[in-house]
């Protein structure tokens, strides 16, 4: 087995809700609650789940640009969440992210070339010279031309935008990308270029990921595990084949038979979920998911369900199989 | 913009192709026929108060008290004051103290107010706390009533109508940098420089402070255009400008009483002012289209 | 409910900066140079006699005390007695108020009403011969000297032209009989429909003077966030529904593009109350702002202090009456 | 004083038809002015403009001849004056009753004085009456005050009783500030609240004050003075600027204004439907020097400084000839004015060489303050500043001109921040002393001697001209002092200015009075 | 077969920009039956939503205009109709839903307002009996609370309600055809799962024609009975859906469909169509995609190929299909 790059453990993020007469904290976003789970070296984990699930925050809060809330983090053995701020700058050579804004993630006052340089002077590595050449390089690698290096981001179109994303989370030469919903924003022909990208970028640089996405195929496609999100919480976590072939949690089977196959004959069994995603800001007691699963029993009203390993790899947070 | 095909039409490098956003921005503000104008105007009068020695007919403080209020004429194209000075040569020399009080003024009020901005929502808490209320309450006042309060206590005086205008003028500056900062802070070009190590001190130098400077810089010109008219309403009030400076608003507020009689005196003065001023607006609009990314698409 | 809440907590939320204003004013006015007792004596007073009157206007505590005993009298609504008239201010104040609400009240609506359409009107029309006129216009507006404009006015229309009385709020051969200081309202009251007519017509005047630049922002900020809103998709959904124009434009696009707009009015109204000095100099108008201007001359320190936070609360009232309009016009105010 | 041309008469032949023609029913006189009353309780007042008003609503025991300060009967028909100056006795007119009905007599006038001479009296200003003082010699109780007793012999007589004899006692009675009010007025409206609901014998009754805007009398029908008052209403309009004014006068929104601009004066003459009147001056306009203050510790200087000031051209441009040069710090028309001190003339060389005489060859630098407002004295302080500062530049002075807010103003000059500077008085009873000494007495430093003039041997002539018993010794000491003045230059004294006013050509029988306010019992509109 | 609903012949509708004149839609030929439900799909900026303005005639004028073709709604010329006619058409006869449903509707209007304003410019209803009706389509769209929701701000619903009462405002006036651009694109699955449920529904029930835009493949595969393939303002390829997913002929609707990571299966690697999609206005000669198709030829640089019959109800712009 590999070694454990990241761990997580009841990691938990609540933004206070400010309001009420006097303007004070009325109440918490429970945007990520408690969820625990490790990425392996060299593998891709996926995480899915619907819009405002708390992927982003699951993202950010391990790379602490936004403080947890509680949780340990361990990364390459390393307790994270202790390090000072200064450690933590040094930290985050290893550890880099690329956002789902290829617009908003690059600043529009600065060309290529200095946005690529930045990591590297931050650190202080190398000479301009060098840099220069380290950026030429790295352009070259995510496949732009070196001749880019002069222009403003707002002359690349998103998919180039996003190459360059990724080269300047690549510049520090990290151990872990998270990959934050990186090709939501593309096109489906721009999508693939930036997903094999990503695939060659692993293989060659020995990169470990953690891919967020909300679309079920593409996270299928990329990772090795997936992670699947719902309310704040890992509701059901396993290899990529175990989820499509044997999805447990009733949510991921919705979720799956709900993804649209450009194909007329493939006829699903369709589970249509009633009524909407609830809020974080009050999310239901028990199961978060009980409102909506269409296998509800009392229980689940009540009792916050275990994440528990059902098979080897496989672990789900459901009551239908607690009493494995 | 960008190409069709980055592996198989590769473009040759020019320096035609590399857009910096000011580039962009100086693009766009150069087809802008109003800007022009206002550029033109603005022009004009900073080459009179340069020029004010070479250009003024005559002293601007010294007049022949036997030739008062005399009608524009070949050898006063703007008339004579009641001191006998001639209008023309105070209307020159009067651009340089507008000019001055307004940019001066306004360079006050952004350097203070950009500090305290950017303290303000980049440290938050109490910092921001404090900052921001001293702004509420400095914004409770209407500010001309601010602005005479202040020169009151200081004395009248040019000077002192400038420190007063700057002054009434910081929260302005000081609440748009805050509010920049408090949304560029979220914006993930921010994140994602602190992702890759970055001290936030760098950050608010190198990444929030550039991306402010393009609201400030309308503020600032449309803020040069209202400082003007403030100055010009202290020295009406006779808190500004003293005699014998030719400062518009005073020379206005000297003159009004010979309206009837020689309305010169009052007319160009208060045209000067209103030029100068749309001359600015022009300006300002102009780089709002240009600099404003929401007009941009 | 939350409409309640939000207006409980905007209300609560005036308490530090009405507190923190009080001690701007207080040490404003401890700041400014000059001896009050002089100013009630005048300049033909004695030594001794002015020493006197230092003491007994408690000129002689610390100035904590003296804040301290200005607050207390503040929060019990009295505003403390003018040096200068030796009258109340409290008292004296509310028909200088009067005056100068009446002129704002006046000079906003002019405002308002041309304002507002004109910008509707270039808005709908974007690049007609209309458009660039009122944008033309409304430009040299906000470039206009209001001090100028005045003068010019009553130059040209009073004096050359006599077409409107130059100055004041009546005719004195024919005085309204004051009731409530609000002299339309006062003529009205009394059923003088020519006195009605001569109060609007020394209102016209100072009124323009007053109103043109809030005119001039109210017709370019209007044009602007409907041109915004008029390229928003809720405009579109409502075209697509088969509406006409005209209620596209008054109904969908104006609700929304009013929202800034009314910012910009109730920034310009505390403005006003406030700028009135230079118009209210001009036509000898008997109002707030003058009477400020001339307690600052005379060290009339109560005045300054209780003149000045008077209008500061006004304009902060009036900033929170526009954020409770908010949330009438807008729904979504109120969560926030 | 200029000639004016026979405009007044003009109107009677022209029927010149203003633009509101006169109407049946009642008439109304509409006086604009500068700025508002302070107060309507006259005691308490000091300044022109509440006095302006007062003057028609109450009535001194003694009045003033039209147009000079010569003391005739008004509530007193009569007096005596016992020979050792210490007892007046004043028989009352009979039959006077106050606005609210109640009587005048002997009772009423007591109980004026004692309210205004007694800090224990219940209506007694808790902050003082600054004319008793100044003119009495303090308050009851007080080491120089003068009167020691009033008594009311009977309804018509009041008689005086004074600890020292005070030979202008009758004149100052005059004053405006000594009117007598109403005793149950005052009573009912309490201290403070009386200043708003005045309450006299005048000719017109209070109506209605609007702050800062008009202030509204009714004919007296009563007045003791049969046949007056002309008018049925009687409103003073605060309009504070000029021009303004004189536009409302020419639009015939109102009748009569004060503070005319010297420069229109012309424009008046030249209407047909206005008339410019004139007030008969008394007062004084000069540039003074802090003598404590270097340069102008030097005779030389100040000498040289008024040598370069050219008075004619200055009167001319900025008082529209409606004013004369002063040599003097006291009007001409004043009894003890020295006529044979010559002026020194306007002469630059000179000026120069005196300079250099007193070590200052290329002149100097200084600050120049100028009034930032208008005075009677002073029609426009900032701009005959900049006209002189352009006369000093040729003789090496710069100067730069120094405004403040009035009362900063008026403290400053008081405690001596000042360096050269601009003032001016108003004389208040006509007698020399009021002048003089009020300027420039050594006594008077840190009071209305801002020159801080201190002459020990003028100091003592003005002592003795005070206490001296016959006019003519006075004007002799007065004569010197002035001469002694002329020398040492504390002050250049710049004008006596004739204060212009303008009125509707209907206007009759408006004689201003030159120590600024006055009844406008007889003013009436054909 | 009758006469199509909407018969779209040779659209050419143009933006007049500082940066010159684009071609956004650029000569598009689509004809929708009664009942039928036409899907157009395509990448962003291909042209799909201007396409479906200028039905509407909404195109922002300036700088957009129609400047060639004609739009046939039930035999009528739609480009020459005045803008009168075009008013009682719109949400009448044709109606249409957006993509975003956060953005397309008023905030400041409560949802009954809404809803009741589409069926008061077209019926002679008052306020009483379009409130009724706005109750009535919002339960037949499956919103609870109907007569609570009414009164609501748009604010105080979630995405997919407000897409719901988006639909409600299309169908209140029981329209012959329904224009939705990218109905679900702004929605979750599980969302979008459940209003492409209440559309079939809708279609079935009412007959309702339907133009839908997507990009969305699987979208397509699971609504649409006819799918129109536009790349860069032009239609490309066109056919029954099954036809088109299964044995498409055009290079970029295979690589389109190649480029799909799949549900269902794992592969190592996807296809990937090089380049980026165009500019408008951008481009000169030849066919579009020619720079980024593997297959091209020189001719393909040259010259513009035709929309031509491949097989049954199919039709491809391409030179090696023809
Ligand atoms: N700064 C914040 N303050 C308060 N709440 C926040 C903040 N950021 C995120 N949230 C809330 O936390 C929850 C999770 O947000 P997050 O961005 O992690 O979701 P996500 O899964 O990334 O969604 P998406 O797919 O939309 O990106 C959301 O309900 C969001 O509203
Ligand atoms: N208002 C406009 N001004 C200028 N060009 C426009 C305008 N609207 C659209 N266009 C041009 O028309 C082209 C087609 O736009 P359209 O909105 O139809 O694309 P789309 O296929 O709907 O894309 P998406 O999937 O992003 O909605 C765009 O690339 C754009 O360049
Ligand atoms: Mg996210
Ligand atoms: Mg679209």
């Amino acid at each position: 087995m590999a070694e454990e790059l990241l761990v997580v453990s009841n990691l938990k993020k609540y933004y206070p809700i400010t309001g009420g007469v006097l303007g004070g904290e009325v109440g918490v976003v429970k945007a990520v609650d408690d969820i625990s789970f490790s990425v392996k070296k060299g593998e891709t984990l996926g995480l899915v789940g619907e819009s405002g699930c708390g992927k982003s925050t699951t993202g950010r809060a391990l790379l602490r640009l936004i403080e947890p809330t509680a949780g340990e983090i361990r990364f390459d053995g390393v307790d994270v969440m202790n390090l000072k701020p200064d450690d933590m700058r040094k930290m985050r050579r290893d550890m880099q992210i690329v956002f789902q804004d290829p617009f908003a993630s690059l600043n529009p006052r600065h060309n290529v070339e200095r946005i690529l340089e930045e990591p590297l002077i931050v650190h202080g590595i190398g000479t301009s010279a060098e840099r220069k050449k380290k950026v030429a390089e790295m352009l070259e690698v995510v496949g732009l031309n070196s001749y880019h290096a002069r222009r403003y981001p707002h002359q690349f179109s998103g998919g180039q935008r996003q190459r360059i994303g990724i080269a300047r989370a690549l510049m520090l030469k990290p151990k872990l990308i998270v990959a934050d919903e990186p090709v939501s924003a593309l096109d489906v022909s721009i999508q693939s270029q930036v997903l094999n990208l990503m695939q060659d970028l692993q293989k060659d640089m020995g990169l470990t990921y953690l891919f967020i996405a909300h679309d079920l195929s593409v996270v299928r496609h990329i990772s090795n595990r997936v992670g699947v999100m719902y309310l704040g919480r890992i509701v059901e976590l396993t290899t990529s084949s175990q989820l499509y072939s044997n999805p447990l949690h009733p949510y991921t089977q919705a979720l799956m038979s709900a993804v649209p196959t450009p194909d007329p004959d493939v006829v699903r069994e369709r589970v249509i979920l009633e009524g909407d995603v609830p809020s974080p800001a009050n999310p239901p007691g028990g199961c978060t998911f009980h409102t909506r699963c269409p296998r509800v029993k009392d229980k689940c009203r009540t009792v916050r369900p275990e994440f528990q390993e059902i098979e080897k790899n496989h672990f789900v947070a459901c009551h239908l199989y607690n009493q494995a | 913009m960008a190409e069709v095909n980055v592996q198989s039409v590769p473009l040759k490098q020019t320096d035609e192709q590399i857009i910096s956003p000011w580039r962009e921005a100086w693009r766009t503000l150069r087809k802008n026929k109003l800007a022009l104008v206002g550029m033109g105007i603005i022009v004009f009068f900073v080459l009179v108060a340069i020029l004010a020695p070479l250009l003024a007919p005559y002293p601007y403080d010294v007049g022949d008290l036997k030739m008062k209020n005399q009608p524009p004429s070949e050898e006063h194209w703007f008339g004579t004051d009641y001191n006998g000075r001639d209008v023309l040569s105070r209307v020159i020399y009067g651009a340089r103290i507008s000019l001055w009080v307004g940019t001066f003024a306004v360079i006050g009020s952004v350097v203070v107010g950009t500090i305290l901005g950017l303290l303000s929502g980049y440290y938050g808490r109490w910092v921001d706390t404090l900052i921001s209320r001293i702004f509420d309450i400095m914004l409770a006042f209407p500010s001309i009533l601010l602005a005479i309060a202040i020169v009151a206590i200081l004395g009248p005086s040019l000077q002192n109508a400038l420190l007063a205008i700057a002054v009434i003028n910081i929260p302005t500056f000081g609440r748009l940098v805050r509010s920049r900062v408090l949304s560029l802070k979220e914006e993930e070009f921010v994140m994602a420089a602190r992702a890759i190590g970055m001290k936030d001190s760098r950050i608010l130098l190198q990444h929030i402070l550039p991306n402010s400077m393009a609201p400030i810089i309308v503020t600032g010109t449309l803020g040069i255009a209202t400082a003007i008219i403030e100055a010009a309403a202290l020295g009406f009030l006779g808190l500004g400008a003293q005699a014998p400076e030719p400062e518009w608003g005073k020379m206005l507020s000297d003159s009004r009483q010979y309206i009837q009689k020689a309305p010169w005196t009052v007319i160009f003065p208060g045209l000067s002012i209103m030029l100068t001023v749309l001359g600015f607006n022009l300006i300002g609009d102009g780089l709002r289209d240009a600099l404003d990314p929401r007009m941009k698409n | 409910m939350a409409l309640l809440s939000y207006s409980i907590r905007r209300i609560l939320m005036l308490i530090p900066v009405l507190l923190g204003m009080s001690i701007v004013v207080f040490s404003i006015i401890r700041a400014i140079p000059g001896d009050p007792a002089l100013t009630i004596l005048g300049e033909k007073a004695s030594a001794q006699a002015l020493a006197d009157l230092r003491e007994a206007l408690g000129l002689n505590h610390p100035w904590y005390i003296q804040y301290f005993d200005y607050l207390k009298q503040i929060i019990t609504g009295d505003l403390g007695v003018s040096l200068h008239s030796g009258a109340s201010i409290a008292k004296e104040i509310g028909p200088y108020l009067a005056a100068t609400a009446e002129l704002t009240i006046f000079s906003m609506c002019f405002a308002i009403i041309i304002g507002v359409n004109a910008g509707i009107i270039s808005a709908w029309k974007q690049n007609s011969w209309f458009d660039y006129i009122a944008m033309l216009i409304a430009l040299i507006g906000v470039s206009m000297p209001i001090f100028w404009l005045g003068l010019m006015e009553q130059w040209l229309f009073a004096q050359e032209l006599k077409w409107l009385p130059s100055v004041g709020r009546d005719n004195s051969r024919d005085p309204i009989q004051a009731i409530t200081h609000f002299y339309i309202v006062d003529a009205m009251l009394a059923g003088r429909w020519d006195q009605f007519r001569e109060v609007v017509e020394h209102l016209i005047l100072p009124g323009i003077a007053l109103g043109t630049i809030p005119m001039a922002i109210i017709a370019r900020i209007t044009r602007s966030s409907m041109l915004e809103v008029m390229r928003a998709d809720y405009v579109r959904t409502a075209r697509a529904k088969g509406m006409a124009q005209f209620g596209v434009v008054y109904k969908h696009a104006l609700k929304n593009a009013l929202i800034p707009v009314l910012t910009v009015i109730g920034l310009q109204t505390g403005l006003l109350l406030g700028g009135a000095v230079l118009t209210e100099t001009i036509f000898g108008w008997p109002g707030v702002g003058r009477y400020i201007f001339t307690a600052i001359g005379n060290r009339d320190y109560p005045v300054i202090q209780s003149g000045i936070l008077v209008i500061a609360t006004i304009f902060v009232l009036i900033n929170l009456l526009v954020d409770l309009l908010y949330a009438y016009i807008d729904p979504r105010i109120k969560y926030r | 004083p200029p000639t004016e041309p026979a405009k007044t008469e003009q109107p009677a032949q022209t029927p010149a038809p203003a633009p509101e023609p006169a109407k049946e029913g009642p008439k109304q006189l509409i006086v604009g002015r500068g700025g508002d009353s302070v107060g309507l309780d006259p005691i308490r007042e000091t300044d022109g403009e509440s006095f302006k008003v007062t003057e028609n609503i109450y009535d001194t025991l003694v009045g003033y001849e039209e147009e000079s300060t010569k003391v005739v009967p008004s509530l007193a028909e009569k007096w005596e004056v016992s020979p050792d100056g210490l007892t007046y006795t004043f028989t009352l007119r009979k039959g006077v009753k106050f606005h609210d009905g109640t009587d005048f007599n002997a009772e009423a006038v007591k109980w004026n004085f004692e309210r205004w001479m007694d800090k224990s009296n219940p209506f007694h200003n808790q902050d003082g009456y600054y004319y008793y003082n100044d003119m009495f010699g303090g308050y009851k109780g007080d080491a120089n005050h003068v009167i020691k007793s009033v008594e009311a012999v009977d309804p018509g007589t009041v008689k005086f009783t004074l600890n020292y004899p005070l030979a202008p006692f009758i004149q100052n009675l005059g004053m405006s500030p000594f009117a007598i009010a109403s005793p149950t007025a005052v009573q009912a409206a309490g201290a403070d609240g009386f200043t708003e609901k005045p309450v006299g014998t005048g000719p017109f009754k209070f109506k209605e004050w609007k702050r800062n805007d008009t202030i509204t009398l009714e004919k007296n029908p009563d007045y003791w003075n049969a046949g007056y008052p002309k008018v049925d209403t009687l409103v003073f309009k605060a309009i504070p600027e000029n021009t303004a004014r004189l536009t409302a006068l020419i639009n015939g929104e109102i009748d009569l204004m004060d503070g005319l601009n010297p420069d229109d004066a012309e424009d008046v003459k030249a209407n047909s439907e206005l008339q410019l009147i004139l007030r008969p001056s008394m007062n004084i306009g000069y540039i003074g020097f802090n003598v404590e203050k270097e340069p102008f510790n030097n005779q030389k200087v100040r000498e040289a400084i008024s040598h370069a000031i050219n008075k004619p051209e200055i009167i001319e441009a900025f008082f529209a000839g409606l004013g004369q040069p002063a040599v003097n710090p006291m009007p001409p028309t004043l009894w003890g004015h020295n006529d044979s001190i010559k002026d020194r003339e306007f002469n630059l060389d000179k000026a120069k060489q005196l300079l250099a005489e007193a070590g200052f060859p290329n002149g100097f630098k200084t600050q120049f303050w100028a009034m930032p407002v208008p005075r009677p004295y002073m029609p426009d302080g900032v701009k005959i500043a900049e006209a002189i500062q352009q006369d000093l530049k040729k003789i090496g002075v710069e100067t730069e001109i120094v405004t403040m807010e009035w009362a900063t103003y008026l403290e400053k000059t008081r405690i001596g921040e000042q360096t050269m500077f601009m003032l001016g008085w108003t004389g208040d009873n006509g007698d020399p002393d009021n002048f003089l000494a009020t300027l420039l007495d050594k006594n008077n430093i840190d009071g209305n001697n801002n020159t801080r003039w201190a002459n020990e041997e003028a100091s003592q002539l003005m002592m003795k001209a005070k206490q001296a018993s016959t006019q003519s010794e006075r004007e002799q000491l007065y004569k010197q002092v002035q001469e002694i003045i002329f020398k040492d230059v504390p002050m250049v004294p710049l004008a006596h200015s004739t204060p212009a006013l303008a009125a509707r050509a209907n206007v009759v029988d408006y004689k201003p009075h030159p120590k600024g306010s006055e009844s406008l019992e007889k003013v009436d509109i054909k | 077969m009758s006469q199509p609903v909407l018969h779209i012949e040779n659209l050419q509708t143009h933006f007049f920009t500082d940066r010159g004149q684009i071609p956004a839609v650029d000569g598009v030929s689509i004809k929708v039956h009664k009942g039928e439900v036409v899907g157009i799909v395509g990448e962003s900026g291909c042209g799909k939503s201007v396409t479906s303005l200028s039905i509407m005639k909404l195109v922002p004028n300036p700088p957009g205009k129609i400047v060639g073709g004609t739009i046939r709604f039930k035999g009528e010329d739609l480009v020459t109709a005045s803008e009168k006619r075009m008013r009682e058409i719109r949400g009448n006869e044709i109606a249409m839903i957006f993509q975003e449903p956060m953005t397309s509707l008023n905030p400041v209007f409560t949802i009954g307002d809404q809803i009741g304003e589409a069926v008061r410019i077209h019926t002679k209803a008052s306020k009483k009996e379009s409130r009724q009706r706005a109750i009535e389509m919002l339960k037949k769209v499956g919103i609870p609370r109907a007569e609570a929701i009414v009164d609501e701000y748009p604010h105080q619903l979630s995405g997919g309600m407000r897409q719901r009462v988006m639909i409600a405002m299309a169908m209140a006036c029981n329209p012959e055809l329904l224009i939705a651009d990218e109905p679900t694109t702004a929605l979750d699955v599980t969302i979008q799962a459940q209003i492409l449920d209440l559309m079939r529904q809708l279609n079935r029930d009412a007959d309702t024609a339907v133009l839908l835009i997507t990009h969305d493949l699987g979208v397509v595969a699971q609504m649409c009975h006819r799918v129109v393939v536009m790349y860069a303002g032009k239609v490309i390829e066109e056919g029954d859906v099954r036809t088109i997913l299964k044995e498409p002929k055009h290079p970029y609707t295979i690589g389109l469909l190649n480029s799909l990571p799949k549900l269902e299966e794992s592969q190592e690697r996807l296809y990937s169509i090089p380049g980026n999609v165009p500019i408008p206005g951008s481009l000169t000669t030849g066919c579009r995609f020619a720079p980024r198709c593997e297959q091209a030829v020189d001719r393909c640089r040259q010259e513009m190929p035709e929309l031509v019959a491949v097989g049954e109800n199919h039709r491809s712009r391409c030179w090696l299909s023809v």
